[in-house]
């Protein structure tokens, strides 16, 4: 079957993705209060025992988060962990509520090109 | 996506009339990415039902559940704990959705709550609109890439009719001719000798049930 | 609204030593019912068919109606050419009788874009249309324009283009015409020679127009004939011929 | 020692109350300009999207739900899901803005130093409101050490933000009533309340600004009112 092609995570690729949309990123995960208010709006989050690995913020802080923090600088590991996340855990039906407006589902929807592109996506073994 | 709309209360609540156990089953796809089925749409439902009930004295359980998407049974075998406690299932979904749930569970009355409209695009939160009619046989390439299926009202597949008034639809000035535009948009690609050529008449593919084996895997299910 | 099937008043006319043009419009019927009408009629000596798109259901009194729209006008010009000179049916099974159908159109010169209409008449033209009748005629200079450009383009050598005319009843008539009726060009011009007849002398006015438009039509290159549209005034029509001058009636074999 | 003579010194003391109270309010005006300019410059003005004109008609299927009764559409909010937290919330961020204007201190120190000055409460409201304020924050902080889901996505930054923001408050409350040395007290409540000043900005505190960008000039599905801007 389609086997993921095994490819070393290309860092400069990945810092050269975040800048095109640095200034609407970056924004958004330094305003975000920790409030955890957008929690009851993934109906993930409710379904699975309000696991908060559910949670919006949970999963964009975790995953376009983690990439910003580390200016891109991440390897193959923290990738296959972000998919898990911005895959397996949000099904992008883009109706989470944030009480400041911040756009999570972009957020997620963008951390899921950079993981594509670097060749790390769902596979159909999963 | 696939665009749907609730269905007015009344028919909703003569739907239930019969069954005092209801699980109201919300979609995370394509209807709730259009505002209209998702878990926000459920308990805004419920909400009011329960309070219609209420008023009239009717008692009556009402309860939520939202799935990933009703369109897989992956997702649907979620309910198989839940759904049983229930005399009847709601479904907030597109009509497959709706249909899927209903093969799983077939000894449950299962009743839409919306009313799918179109396979459509988000013009801004809110507003949707129909772009596609399924009909199997895409003509887009040459038509400019506007549907003259969807966009015609007689879906002409040579036009532009006579009736096209000033670039507005014979039936409504408020629609804009499907044609007009495709000619408009062909003239600016040069590529008016695409609708010069009489297009024949179509072969139909959504006249029966369809089912589609993508060809990867037309060795594993043929 | 309902009216009684072309093809059965056509045979009426038939049985009256008339030569009747019958209507098809895609909106009512499928391919199948199409082929079917069109092997009926011919076998009541039925010979010519005018294909069109037919008006939206949404208009008259059955908005509700599913319109049909299985083919559009172009198409089934070519398919009853395919069932003439092939003797076939759209579905490929052979005709032992093929209907000797004399197959027409409709063509509107003053629908936009202007520019793009000769092309779509070039386009019936190759689906093998024999004879085109317009949409009513009042902008005679987009019209001229219109033939000009079907000259040019080699058009009208092939076709016999009946050039549509309706005299004005009154003005309310042009001025909803101008308004409500799409695809129709009313010009300003003609209302205010409508209105300047005065009281009582309109309609004759717009008689008198019409059989201007149908002098300048029997000497305009391309133009075959007139197609008289007498609107709810059927009964003039015998009067407006008169005054036109295109009586008696032409013998044709 | 050596740290609490510092603190203690005349020079601090000086420095806290001038300059700094000055350069710290600059920072948060400068700061929260440019940061709401850019917040303009990287947004666009959205252009309407749909048709010149849309179906007048509601929908093709018409849900007129003219028969439903009202049902309250609070309900459906944020504050439905979470009244207690949004309500205080509210209180904490309200009097976070009001208390410290309306101080009658603070009125007095700005006649003093530019011979204009806002009105004041009496001095009992502004010290019930500290009290409230410190049991808000208070809550704030249990919130993100016991429950699951805060817990889940707090660092030390937030922490650290949780005690930028409460500090100037508790100080200020300290030194009014001169608990512990009053000069320590009052020199830690100005250095606070500046850095306070100074990291609204560049910080989460930012969420001020954010906060009314987001909901009232943004265009979301959550936006309030008609939105005007897209990123």
């Amino acid at each position: 079957m389609n086997e993921q092609k095994i490819v070393e995570i290309d860092t400069v690729k990945i810092k050269k993705r975040l800048k095109q949309r640095k200034a609407k990123m970056k924004m958004s995960l330094s305003v975000c209060a920790r409030c955890t208010l957008c929690a009851d709006s993934c109906f993930l989050f409710n379904n699975n025992n309000k696991d908060p690995k559910y949670m919006p913020s949970y999963k964009f802080i975790n995953s376009i988060g983690r990439i910003y923090k580390r200016r891109g600088k991440v390897d193959r590991a923290a990738l296959e962990k972000i998919r898990e996340i911005v895959w397996k855990d949000c099904v992008l039906c883009t109706r989470c509520y944030c009480p400041f407006g911040i756009d999570i589902p972009d957020m997620i929807a963008f951390a899921r090109s950079i993981c594509r592109e670097q060749g790390v996506y769902p596979t159909f073994e999963d | 996506m696939v665009k749907g709309q609730r269905k007015p209360i009344d028919e909703i609540t003569g739907a239930l009339e019969k069954y005092s156990n209801v699980l109201n089953i919300g979609c995370g796809g394509c209807v709730s990415v259009c505002l209209a089925g998702g878990q926000k749409e459920v308990n805004l439902l419920n909400a009011e039902l329960e309070s219609i009930y209420k008023q009239n004295n009717i008692s009556k359980k009402i309860e939520g559940f939202t799935v990933e998407r009703q369109c897989n049974m992956q997702y649907l075998d979620e309910l198989d704990d839940i759904a049983g406690g229930y005399d009847c299932l709601m479904s907030m979904a597109c009509g497959a959705g709706v249909q899927y749930l209903a093969e799983k569970f077939p000894g449950k009355p299962v009743f839409p709550a919306i009313n799918t409209v179109a396979i459509g695009i988000d013009r801004e939160i809110g507003i949707y609109e129909e772009k596609c009619r399924a009909c199997g046989e895409c003509v887009l390439g040459y038509t400019g890439g506007i549907c003259p299926v969807t966009r015609c009202a007689k879906g002409l597949f040579n036009g532009p009719c006579g009736g096209t008034n000033k670039g507005k639809c014979e039936i409504s000035n408020d629609i804009s001719c499907a044609w007009q535009d495709i000619y408009e948009r062909l003239k600016g690609q040069n590529r008016l000798d695409d609708i010069l050529k009489i297009k024949e008449p179509m072969e139909w593919k959504n006249q029966t049930q369809r089912t589609i084996i993508q060809e990867p895997y037309m060795k594993r299910y043929t | 609204m309902v009216r009684m099937a072309s093809w059965a008043a056509s045979i009426i006319l038939v049985q009256e030593g008339l030569e009747p043009n019958f209507q098809m419009v895609c909106r009512d019927r499928n391919r199948l019912a199409m082929q079917s009408d069109i092997m009926g009629a011919y076998a009541h000596g039925i010979k010519n068919v005018l294909c069109l798109s037919g008006d939206h259901q949404q208009f008259g009194d059955h908005p509700q109606a599913k319109g049909v729209f299985d083919i559009d006008s172009m198409q089934l010009i070519s398919v009853i050419k395919n069932m003439r000179d092939e003797g076939k049916f759209q579905g490929g099974a052979v005709i032992h009788e093929p209907p000797k159908m004399f197959i027409g159109a409709a063509s509107n010169p003053f629908a936009e874009p202007l520019e793009w209409r000769a092309h779509r008449l070039a386009k019936k033209i190759e689906a093998g249309v024999d004879f085109v009748q317009t949409q009513c005629i009042y902008n005679m200079d987009i019209f001229r324009e219109f033939v000009k450009q079907a000259n040019d383009m080699g058009l009208l050598e092939k076709v016999y283009l009946l050039a549509g005319v309706t005299p004005m009843k009154s003005v309310g008539m042009a001025k909803y015409m101008q308004a409500k009726v799409p695809g129709m060009d009313v010009p300003d011009d003609l209302i205010k020679r409508l209105r300047g007849a005065g009281k009582g002398k309109v309609a004759d006015e717009g008689i008198k127009i019409a059989c201007e438009q149908i002098e300048e039509f029997k000497e305009m290159k391309g133009v075959a004939g007139v197609h008289l549209m007498a609107i709810e005034w059927e009964h003039k029509v015998p009067e407006i011929a008169e005054r036109a001058k295109v009586l008696p009636r032409p013998k044709v074999e | 020692m050596e740290i609490l003579n510092l603190i203690t010194s005349d020079l601090l003391y000086d420095l806290a109350r001038g300059p700094l109270v000055w350069i710290s309010f600059l920072i948060l005006i400068l700061g929260t300009i440019y940061r709401t300019v850019k917040l303009f410059s990287f947004t666009r003005k959205k252009k309407n999207a749909w048709p010149v004109s849309l179906p007048k008609k509601k929908a093709p299927d018409g849900d007129t739900d003219k028969s439903a009764p009202l049902i309250p559409k609070w309900k459906f909010t944020v504050f439905g899901a979470h009244p207690v937290m949004i309500s205080v919330s509210t209180v904490f961020h309200v009097i976070l803005f009001i208390a410290p204007i309306f101080l009658l201190a603070h009125n007095i120190m700005l006649d003093e130093a530019v011979g204009f000055s806002l009105c004041s409460f009496p001095e009992k409201v502004t010290d019930y409101m500290t009290i409230v304020f410190l049991v808000c924050g208070l809550f704030f902080l249990l919130r993100r050490i016991f429950i699951a889901r805060v817990r889940a996505i707090s660092s030390v930054y937030d922490y650290i933000i949780w005690c930028i923001t409460v500090a100037p408050f508790l100080t200020g409350f300290l030194s009014y009533y001169q608990v512990f040395d009053y000069k320590t007290m009052i020199i830690l409540h100005m250095l606070s309340g500046e850095l306070m000043l100074a990291a609204a900005p560049f910080t989460k505190i930012f969420h001020m600004v954010f906060f009314f960008f987001g909901r009232f000039v943004l265009v979301t599905q959550h936006t309030i009112g008609k939105g005007s801007r897209t990123w």
